[in-house]
Formats: structure tokens, C-alpha cells, sequence
């Protein structure tokens, strides 16, 4: 049992911190995100030029020989700086369909896209009708030649935007909710048949709605085996968990650092409002919250590579845990700042709107709560 | 001990009923813009309306332009105007200065500015906050120096609700800085169009315009613009938050809004069935149903201790107190129900109509609406303050 | 709309408050829980003096022509005294079946012996495996003559150790767990086949566990129609949860008053722990759930006449309140008081413990929640 | 960073669990009665059992007794003896006053009562709290005055859990009656067959004798049963608080409680259905089990930060917060799980064996259970004080 990083880990979280202090400062974000574009495709050649990229492929892959924990470590600082840029999406996720489940053309074919920096990707999963079962598909895709032809709607898919390559799943056989009949397929945006419409999101990102019209991908689209590609979406998704975790418990770090130093800061009735013991024992929930998310996400980290039971109690236990505290810590941080809080000047309500959608993000308190209580 | 209308009542609530459904603007319907979305004008229609009928200040004393209702008769007319989801009127007249200058004014002030508010020819905002001051009103810094029969005003005020289209402002000033802190305060009135005041946006997280700074740079103040004594004007000030908290716990409209969250949730599917029918959602808005329940009850109660000359008091502060816990909660699970489309940013200001909106109708701006409810809580004496007051004037403590 | 009690029922609480002030305080009430008979029959019969028996029913039945409010003053009073004696079950009970389903033959053959203090009645209704389910029946009367023969097991029957008389229910027809074919007896305990083991309760009172084998009972055992029971039973029902809730407020009341006064006096650090903001605003939090329990049990005390879905509604939703509030103000209450509030000797946990077990009596917060939302 | 045991790690828990296995008593399996419930002899077989094995004190330095494990092996061991639902060992020689005994006592201190902690022939207890004296323990009034080659203590303590079967008691004395709070304060060890020392039973809610008050009249106490140097004794007692701290998390019992739960929960019915298949049981039961399994790591985390020589420190608070959280909503669910028999009182004391305790045999006593875990928020410095803590050493407010 070991708790502790790696040097090679520290030199990481070093590197990511001093390139986002210099970089990715609050108010530089803010106009950035206020921007048509949205993102910054120069920041993205700097993650890929100082290998974050690469950090969670194995050496053979030409990544940097990470996993989990570097993925936790940079999705931890961005969460810090807020960053929008789509590592969850193109590394952590489409990085993931390919690690786990392409084949090993596909991974020499599109792995140096990801590492290099020029191919974005998105994650076209989730359905208006589905919520948030990943098995709750009226996408399909049905066997066409060699290839398939996919027909569909996918609703907000997160950085869509910005990419170029879509992971999208589809029915290839099977009733609605079946557990089998899924597929997973690399779908090129700019393929004949696929409408996007984008739109802005709350927590400064970027989004789309995805028509699949008679769109037309070759066999060497279809990652992993027809039909059986629920398992690895669950997998894949749980990873995406974890780093989504790793990405809250940056946001609660900063928004309880606020929150103390405002109050120790901030007087009212001739005192430091951080006297006043409701707003102590406040943050010491706040702090404690923090605390047990933390616990969470390197729990959930560690058990990536577990059976699926014990991955999915560990994912959907940490989604719970960064749920329930995410919104604890967001809430009180806007109570505790005032109407300070409430303004978008401050950084204090952009980190409560990230902590807020990260809830949504595959699957709520309510959602995740059932799926760990009925994992075997 | 009885929950019900009489016949009388229930006469009434008809009329009530019918002219809210006769008059109120169609074009307004359909309910829950919030007013950063807002014209002035349409913000301004249905007082204007209200005002023709004269019922625009129910709660009023007859002599001013009051209605004469029961308690029973303004509880029907909020649970009416709630139920047919009626934009609420301004509160910076007719609940906040309004009864200031009718108990407190002379007799001029009272022919000068009435009128204007009962019409609403006037737009009222209030003065009160300053950057600093929070909840400690009484810490405020903004001075005001007689000189001739002018006040001369230097100094700002935050948070300031609409101030982008006040014609005037009520205002609390320092004219005594060697007093301590709630002594030496006055209550004034400002023509907004005096040189001198700069108001300034602040965008809340949800992309509203709501609230501004305003700036106040040698302001020259008439004055017969001040309310009662100089020195005095914390007497007012804290007349004005009594009254402000009485309507606080908003029942009706809550009411209204978990109508809409059950048909969003209904609407809302979860493995092929409303999301409504599950278990876990059903008891969340079960527990809030069964809290606003309670509330209703607690807030009658509160009035009928009030019709008969007690109160409202500081149990007021349970209203405010849990009346923002409910709305916040509301706006919580609304948020929850639409799922995925809880992304969707919707613009808040300078609607063009062309804008992209995704998913089903009532998904657009529901995150919005959850952070921007977040102010309830912080606003008007937080709710931590709010438990001051309870603990000390009610438990003693 | 009115909130103001009559004179009549100003007069009904200073009777009681001044019976009680007189004759059930604490100490004597701890003494005389511990006594092999637990309760106090000559208290009883002061009750029945005093007309508090007479309280609710109507004057042609013998009653002072009271109703729901009247239970709501008694049951709040004896709620601020942790009184055991079995109003609930003997008066708003028995006799709520009684008025409200009882032949006029069994009104005046029964009502008296209640009014008069000379009955006592226990509600024999809960099974082991029925749970808070009022329809999972398996003890059954069957057709037998013009009478009925009663075999099964009921369990936690509070009271039913100093009762003469009980309400059973029984299935007459139907399946283990259909809404029809349920009916109410009429048992006298000392009825050949009844047998009881009695036992302590936790808060004071005692129960019995009952057997029937083959107890014969006449026609005139019937209450109601025969199969046609369970509307009955739940209008009862609702109707103890409302004079339970009454009795929960007197005890949240007690409960707060002396938090209160003990943090005022009690000192820690040099000054009275009232004086910490932690402490205050917990004891605000308690008074504010008192409050909204108070309004719930006005609420339901003004409804129990309304149609079913009302009714349910009022009563589902005051027992919701009354339970979370009850667990908050008891568990808070305690934790405020500190170690004595651990102790036997101080009152803060017997109000603790009853609060606890009203929560469970008919059904508690996780059950009510679930019947308020089903319902129409 | 990993989360699974070495090879070794998983030999020694086979070791470990073997023994248990072999050589746990037979009479006292089945777990969960509470000490209030059992002899004085049952209380201690397991100690002596361990005592012969050399495994009573693993958190103890090697020199005097300790086993030597790695802070694995001491959670292994932990977990294991959960596992096994063994009776804890009592803490007041073991956990509190040996510590103080071999890091602060004499040479002939730790001659005199370390073997006797060890072995169990003495059973201590302490003689800390005092009426009055609550959380804030500095308050405490039992004096002692030098007398020769004695101190004479007068005064009173309480809570003092089990001092029905106490040979000795350590206990804070004021020795210094003009120094401010928390100087002038030394720790003394007391025999507890003393003249002069009266024990008085205190009940609690749920029925047990636990806890006592301890009087001291005119008690001679020989001078060396100080431990270190007189007026330094809250240097000793604030060492010993800290260590009492780190082991309250209590994750492996909690666990066991947890899969106790769901067991009765399983046989619980709900119309036909076990109760742990409704929805919204198995959801408490999964936040409590999310809640625990966090508060597993966290200790792990505190764990591994000791093991580098960094805290408990007030980190530690946590674990007492979080720890007695759970432990009471374990409680409070299994009083739930149990629906109507939650009713039933089981006898705590003088338990005769010919009590008629109605329902399943997990029933009696559940809710006495739960009544009795409200104490853990309330003892070891209540969870308000560790907020306290926390407030001012971690977040420096």
C-alpha cells in the first residue's frame, strides 16, 4: 500500500503548474471562452509539445509509459485553472477506445494524431431519450458491405466543436436498452451525412447536436467487436470518471483556498468574517469534503484496472463522493463570498458552474448512487 | 381552527381569477423570464394595469391607495396572481419605499412621490449596499455633507437591482461620521438623473444583468429629499427590511414552479419511463412539496398573528429562511431533471431569437436559473444572518 | 381561514396542563415506567374525571362534542409530559373506529365504557412480515356461523398489556396483500385463544406480541362492512398519525426549551455555550423544524375530514415532517446537552426516545414519503 | 502509488486470520453485545489470549511489548480482528495511559504499571472529565495538594467509562490553583482501592452502565505516581488525547456493521420484497458504504503521512468527525431496517437469559444500540471541538 508519486509524476504536476500559471491565468480564460472559437489550438500544440498528450500512452504506443495517475495529475491542475481544452475527450476518452479496444492499426494509425496534437476528438454517446444509460441507443448502424451505415441523433457532445474525429455509439442489433447489439465507431466529422449545430455551455465549453444521416464508415471503423461494445464504453467511461474526479477535486481545492483567504480577509461587523464560528465549522466541512474526494479519486484511479465490479463500485462511489461534495463546496463557496460570489468577474462562480456540470457529466448523484448499489 | 375560504372568499377569488385571466398581457405569458431578459416596459405592463384597476398596493393602508383586503383576500390574490404565473411587480416602490414615505415622509414628499409610484411613471432602486458593507449595512460609507440646502453625495452603492433604468434611488447615507455605526445615518431620496451618478453592470454567473455599481460623485441632494430626521435613517431603514422579508417566503410561486418541474420530470425519461416515476426523484420532490406545505401553513400562521396586531417580528425570518431554501431547491431539481441538456447556456441579455437552443423547450436556461437562485440565500440578510436574528430575539440567545 | 382556538379548547389545555404540572412529572413518571405494571390506571381514571375520554366524540354518543383539535391539545400536552397512558390507542383509536365504522348498537354498548374510563383498548394491526403495509395481512377470520373464527400473530401492539379490548384487523378474503377483503373485530383480550407476551418498549411503554388460535367472535364483533375494512382502517390511522404528530410537537417543544435554557446557563470556556454561533444557529435549525411541524400538524388536524387524497396527503406529509424533524431536534437536543444528555436521570433522552419510535409508529419517514407520492 | 498487499502483506493476513480463527473464545463470538452487557472476565479473555501471543500492543514500541508492524500490518490486523467480529480491546491502559507511562514516566513508572497494562491484572481507567467540565477538560477542579511525600485529591470525576472494575486510575489534577487553565494541571496514576474513592453508577439512555462518576475524598496518593513533572501534566494529557483520536475512525468495525446491516435488511420484508431491494434503502445503504469507503482511504492517507514521519496532527480530526458520523448512521439504519420491532427493549444489564425479546433474533437492542452511539459525537472531545480544531490548525482561521 503506497499513497505516494512517483519523481517522474511530481517533475508532471510541475510542468502542468508552471505552464498554466503562466498560461492559463483567470482572466485570460475568460476572454478566451468568450472568443468564437472558444478554446485555444495554440495551448493545445503546448500540451502536446510538453508531452502531457503523451502521458497515459505506454511507450510502445509512443506515449510517455503513464496511466491513471498521470491522467489524474494534469486532469487535477486543469481542474485548478479551469482549463476547456479537450483532454477528457481526445486523450483520456478516444485515447482510451483505442488503448483498450482498437485494433493495432488503428492505434498506429491515430494514436500520433492524439500525442501529436492534431486530431481532436469527441465523444458522441449520449441520447435525449437515453439520460444517462450508455445502453439506451436509437443510433444505429447497420452492416453495409464491408462497412456500416449509421443513422442517428447525439445530443450534447461536449467539445464537438473542435474536433475532427467523433467516438460514436451506435445499435448494430439488439432492442433499445439490450445490454448487446452495441458497437463503437471512429466516425470523421467532416463525413458525408453528419450535421453538427454547436452551442455554447454553461461552464464556458462548447457543444453540439449530432445528426448521423446515411453516414457511410468502413470496417476498419468499428473498434473493438460488433456488438460488444458495452463493456468497453463502461470502462472507458469509468476512466473518464476518474479523471472527471481528479478535475473536481482541483476546482474544490481552489474555490476552499478562496474561501478561507476571503474570509480571513473580508470584514463585517469590525471582524474577519472568518471569525464568525458558523462559517468556521462551514469550511470545515468544506475542507473535509475536499478531503474525502480526494480519498475518492485516488481510489478510483487505482482501481481502473480491477474487475468491473470493483471498477464500477470505485467510479460510481467517486462520482457520488465529487457529486455530493462538488456541490457542498460550490454552494458554500458563492454563500461564504456573498454577492461577490455571485458575479462573473470572480472565479468563484465559473468553478461552482464546472462542479455543477461535472455532476451531470455521465451520470448524477441519483444515477451513479443506483448503478453502485445494484454492482454486484 | 379552520383551513377554509368562506363563501364570501371564494366569491372573491373568482373575481380575482377572471380579471388576472382577462387582463393580464398575452404577450407575457407562459411565465419565467427572469427580468434581465426583460424590457422595462414589459416589466412595467402589468403594474400599469393593476394600476388602472387599483390594485397595485393591496397591502397598502386605504388612504394611500391600499385595496382594503383581509389578510385572506392578499393571500388569494398572491395564490392567484402565483397561479396564473403573473410577472411579479417591482417591490423598490410599492413594498420598499412606498410604505417609508407614507409612515415616515411629510406631507409634501408624500404629494411628490406616491403618485409616481403607485403609477409607475417613477422607477425606484434601492441604495443601500455599498461595496464592503454585505450584510453589515450599518458599516456604510457613503457621505452626505449639507451645504445650503443641498446634501453634497460622495461615495457608491453595489448590487443595486435594475439601476439601469432608475429614475430614482432611496439611499442610505452617512451624514454623521463621528457617530457610531447605525447613528449618524440618513435616509435620502435621489434623482438618478443628477450629474454626478455613474451606474456601472455587474453580470451575475448566469450572464444576467440584474445588478450594477453606482457611483455617486458630488451629488447635489435637495434637502427636502430627506426622509424624517437627519441621523435617523437606520429607524427607516430597518422599517423597510421588516416589510421586505414578509414576502418573502414566496409559497405561491414556489407552488407554481414545482407544477412545472413535475411536468419537466414527467416529460423526462429514465430507461423508457418519466423520470417522475421513479422512486428516488418522486421522494425528492415529495420531501419538497411536503416543505412547502409546512411553509404555507407557518407563513398563514405568521399572517394571522400579524391581522391580529402581533408580529410580523423576527419569525419573518423563517420565512426568508426557508422560503429561499425551497426556491433554491426547486431550481436544483429542475436543473437535475433535464439531464444532459442542463449544459445548454441560454443568452440572458440582447435576445436576438436566432440563437441555437438544443433539446426540449423548457431545458434552456434551467442551469441558469439554479445559479442565479443562489442570491436568494445572500440577499436582503443573508441566511445566516436570518439565524442571528432568530437566535437572539427569538431564543434569547 | 382561522388559526385561534375556541375558549372551550383554550379551557381543554389549561385543564390538562395543570392536571399534568400536578401529577406527571418527570421523576414520577420515570418511577412509575419502571413498576411491573407501567402505567397508572388511577391516572386514568382522573382522565375520565376530568372528561379528556369524553374530549372528541360528539355529545350524542356522550362525548363534549369535540374532535381532531381536541385530540391535537390533548395529545400535544401529553406529548410535553412523555405521558404513556393509551389515549391514542383507547380514544382516537378504538374510538375513531368506533364513531366513525361502529353500528349505533356498538356505539352505545362501547363508547361509554371509553368515556368512562372503565375500557381500555389496544390496535392489534401489524404483522412481522407486513412491515408499515396496513393491507399485508395474514392473520384471517373466517365465516363461522353468523360468527367468525380468528387465527394469526400480531406483533409490537402497543398498550395491549393493560387493555381489555382490541381492534384486530383481518383478512376475511382476498390475497396476502389486496386492498380488498380486509375487515376490523372487535377482540376481548380475554377471549379463549388470545394469548400475549408482554414486553417493555423502549420509550417507556410496553407492548404485547398476540397470538389468536381459533378465537370465535359474534357478528357483533364486526366493525363496518365485512372485506371492506382498509378505507377505515387508513381514515383511523391518518388519524393517530395526526394526534401522534401533536404529541411529537409537545415533545420538540420541551426538547427546545431546554436546550435552550441549558445553553444559557451551561458554561465551557468562560461563557455559556449559547453564546457559541455554532450552537445558536443549531438551536435555530431546531426551533425551525418545531415551527414547520407545528404547521404540519395543524394541517393534518384540519384535513382529516377532506376526501381520501387530501387526507392522505396531510397525514403522509405531516408524518414526514414530524419524523425528520423529531430525529433532528432529539439527536441535536442530546448532542447539545452533552454527556448528561446521555443519561437516564435527564428528561432530553426519554423525549429523544419517544420522538425516535413515533417516527417508526405507522410507518415512518421512507414510507410515508413514498404514500405521499402515490397518492392521486 | 498502489492499493494491494505485497505477497508478504498477504501471508501475514493469512497468519493473522488463522490465529483469530483458532483461537478466538468460542463463547464470546457473535459480536456486538455491548460492554455494558458482559462480564467483567469475558471483557478481558481476548486481551489475555493476546497478551500471551505477544499481539496486544502492535502500535506500541518494540522495547516495550510492541510487535514491530508496519503500519500495513496494523491495518491488516485491524481488519482482520473486524472480520472476526473479536471484542475490542479496551483502550484506557493500551491506548492511553501506557503511551504516557513509557514516553513520559520513570524508569520505576514503567517497571511498576506497564506489565500490569500488559497482562491485564491492572484495568485502568480515566479520570479526566468532571462535572462541569465538558469539552472544555482545562476547566477541571480536582485538586491536589502536596502533603509530605503524598498529594491529598479532592474533588470528582465522570463519564469515566467501566470504573465499576478499575484497580487504578490516571487522572488530571489542579496542582497549581493559581495558574491560568491549563497550567497547573498534573496527572496522576490513583489506585483505585484508595480510601476515600466512591464509584457511583451513571445510566445511560439505552439502559447500560458504562459510565460512572468517580468521588475523591481526601485520596492520599503517593508522590511517585506523578507522571513527569508536576503542573506539566496537560502536555501529557493533550499527547494522549492525540493518540486516542487516531484509532476512532473505527473503518473496520463499521464495515462489519455495514454487512451486518445488510444481512437484516435482506430478511426484511417489504411487501414480500427484501427491504434491501427497494430503491431507496439500498441507496442509504450505498451512500453510507461510499461515505465509509472514503474514510477508509483518508485514514489510509493519514496512515502513510505517520508512517514519514508527518502527523496524526489535526488531521486526524477528521477521522474522528467522519468516523462517529458513520458509525451512528449505521446504527440509526439498522434501528430502521428492523421497522416495528425497533420497539423492543433489551435488558443491558443483569441480563437473566428468561427476557421475552419478541421478533428476529437481530432485533432486540438495535434501537438502544443506536441510542447509545449519539455519545460518540459528544466523547473524546465532541465533533463542535474538532471543528474547532480543524478551523484553527489546518485552515489557520
Amino acid at each position: 500500500m503506497d499513497f505516494s508519486f512517483t519523481e517522474e509524476q511530481t517533475l508532471l504536476r510541475n510542468t502542468v503548474q508552471s505552464l498554466l500559471a503562466d498560461k492559463y491565468d483567470f482572466d485570460t480564460r475568460r476572454k478566451v471562452v468568450k472568443t468564437a472559437e472558444g478554446w485555444r489550438p495554440e495551448m493545445w500544440a503546448q500540451f502536446a509539445e510538453l508531452g502531457l498528450l503523451a502521458a497515459p500512452f505506454s511507450e510502445e504506443l509512443g506515449g510517455l509509459g503513464g496511466g491513471a495517475i498521470e491522467n489524474m495529475i494534469i486532469m487535477e491542475e486543469f481542474g485548478r485553472h479551469l482549463v476547456v481544452e479537450p483532454y477528457l475527450e481526445t486523450v483520456v476518452i478516444a485515447g482510451g477506445f483505442l488503448r483498450e479496444g482498437g485494433s493495432k492499426e488503428q492505434q498506429e494509425a491515430l494514436i500520433p494524431g492524439i500525442i501529436g496534437g492534431e486530431t481532436v476528438w469527441a465523444f458522441a454517446y449520449a441520447e435525449p431519450q437515453g439520460r444517462y444509460n450508455l445502453a439506451d441507443l436509437t443510433t444505429t448502424a447497420k452492416k453495409d458491405g464491408s462497412g456500416y451505415t449509421i443513422n442517428g441523433y447525439k445530443a450534447v457532445v461536449l467539445g464537438a466543436p473542435w474536433a475532427q474525429k467523433l467516438i460514436v455509439t451506435a445499435r448494430t442489433s439488439g432492442a433499445q436498452r439490450d445490454r448487446d447489439g452495441i458497437s463503437v465507431f471512429i466516425v470523421d466529422k467532416s463525413a458525408a451525412g453528419v450535421s453538427t449545430r454547436d452551442y455554447p455551455t454553461v461552464d464556458g465549453r462548447r457543444a453540439s447536436e449530432i445528426t448521423f444521416e446515411n453516414v457511410k464508415v468502413g470496417a476498419d471503423a468499428l473498434i473493438g467487436t460488433e456488438g460488444k461494445g458495452l463493456p468497453l464504453i463502461e470502462k472507458i467511461t469509468d476512466e473518464a470518471i476518474a479523471a472527471l474526479s481528479a478535475e473536481a477535486t482541483g476546482c474544490m481545492k481552489e474555490l476552499n483556498t478562496a474561501t478561507v483567504e476571503y474570509c480571513k480577509t473580508r470584514k463585517q461587523f469590525g471582524v474577519p468574517i472568518g471569525k464568525f464560528q458558523v462559517l468556521q465549522h462551514r469550511m470545515v466541512d468544506m475542507f473535509m469534503a475536499y478531503e474525502q474526494s480526494v480519498s475518492m479519486t485516488y481510489m478510483v484511479n487505482l482501481k481502473l484496472g480491477e474487475g468491473d465490479a470493483e471498477r464500477t463500485k470505485a467510479a460510481a462511489g467517486a462520482k457520488v463522493q465529487i457529486g455530493k461534495a462538488g456541490r457542498f463546496v460550490g454552494q458554500q463557496a458563492v454563500q461564504l463570498h456573498g454577492g461577490m460570489g455571485m458575479t462573473d468577474e470572480l472565479n468563484v462562480g465559473h468553478y461552482f458552474k464546472r462542479l455543477t456540470m461535472i455532476d451531470t457529466q455521465f451520470g448524477n448523484v441519483d444515477y451513479q448512487l443506483k448503478r453502485y448499489s445494484e454492482a454486484a | 381552527m379552520d383551513m377554509s375560504f368562506s363563501p364570501e372568499e371564494l366569491a372573491f377569488r373568482d373575481e380575482v381569477r377572471e380579471f388576472i385571466a382577462n387582463n393580464y398581457p398575452q404577450e407575457l405569458k407562459g411565465g419565467r423570464r427572469t427580468r434581465g431578459e426583460m424590457s422595462k416596459e414589459d416589466i412595467l405592463k402589468w403594474h400599469r394595469i393593476l394600476y388602472k384597476k387599483g390594485w397595485v398596493v393591496p397591502h397598502w393602508p386605504v388612504e394611500y391607495g391600499g385595496t382594503g383586503w383581509t389578510i385572506t383576500q392578499r393571500y388569494i390574490w398572491n395564490e392567484e396572481n402565483a397561479r396564473a404565473e403573473t410577472s411579479p411587480l417591482l417591490p423598490f416602490g410599492l413594498s420598499m419605499v412606498g410604505p417609508v414615505i407614507y409612515t415616515f415622509g411629510n406631507e409634501e414628499q408624500k404629494k411628490r412621490f406616491l403618485p409616481g409610484i403607485l403609477s409607475a411613471d417613477d422607477w425606484w432602486c434601492q441604495g443601500y449596499s455599498e461595496p464592503g458593507s454585505g450584510s453589515d449595512l450599518a458599516s456604510l460609507r457613503t457621505r452626505a455633507v449639507r451645504e445650503g440646502d443641498h446634501y453634497i453625495v460622495n461615495g457608491g452603492k453595489t448590487w443595486t437591482t435594475l439601476a439601469q433604468f432608475a429614475d430614482w434611488m432611496f439611499c442610505l447615507v452617512r451624514t454623521d461620521p463621528n457617530a457610531k455605526a447605525q447613528e449618524g445615518i440618513s435616509f435620502l431620496l435621489i434623482d438618478m438623473k443628477t450629474p454626478g451618478i455613474t451606474v456601472r453592470p455587474i453580470i451575475t454567473m448566469d450572464g444576467s444583468h440584474e445588478v450594477n455599481e453606482v457611483f455617486l460623485e458630488d451629488v447635489k441632494v435637495p434637502v427636502e429629499n430627506l426622509i424624517g430626521e437627519e441621523n435617523k435613517g437606520w429607524t427607516y431603514a430597518k422599517f423597510l427590511l421588516g416589510n421586505e422579508r414578509s414576502g418573502i417566503a414566496g409559497v405561491a410561486r414556489s407552488k407554481k414552479a414545482i407544477e412545472r418541474l413535475k411536468k419537466i420530470a414527467d416529460a423526462e425519461l429514465v430507461d423508457g419511463e418519466p423520470l417522475m416515476k421513479t422512486d428516488e426523484f418522486a421522494r425528492k420532490v415529495a420531501e419538497l412539496e411536503i416543505d412547502l406545505s409546512a411553509l404555507e401553513v407557518t407563513e398563514l400562521r405568521t399572517l394571522a398573528a400579524e391581522s391580529k396586531g402581533r408580529g410580523p417580528g423576527p419569525e419573518a425570518s423563517i420565512l426568508k429562511i426557508k422560503g429561499t431554501e425551497i426556491q433554491q431547491r426547486i431550481t436544483e431539481l429542475t436543473m437535475e431533471a433535464v439531464g444532459n441538456y442542463a449544459f445548454v447556456q441560454a443568452p440572458r441579455m440582447e435576445v436576438t431569437g436566432n440563437e441555437f437552443l438544443p433539446g426540449p423547450d423548457y431545458a434552456p436556461g434551467v442551469s441558469q436559473d439554479y445559479f442565479n437562485m443562489r442570491k436568494t440565500s445572500i440577499y436582503g440578510g443573508s441566511n445566516e444572518i436570518q439565524h442571528n436574528i432568530i437566535a437572539k430575539m427569538v431564543l434569547g440567545l
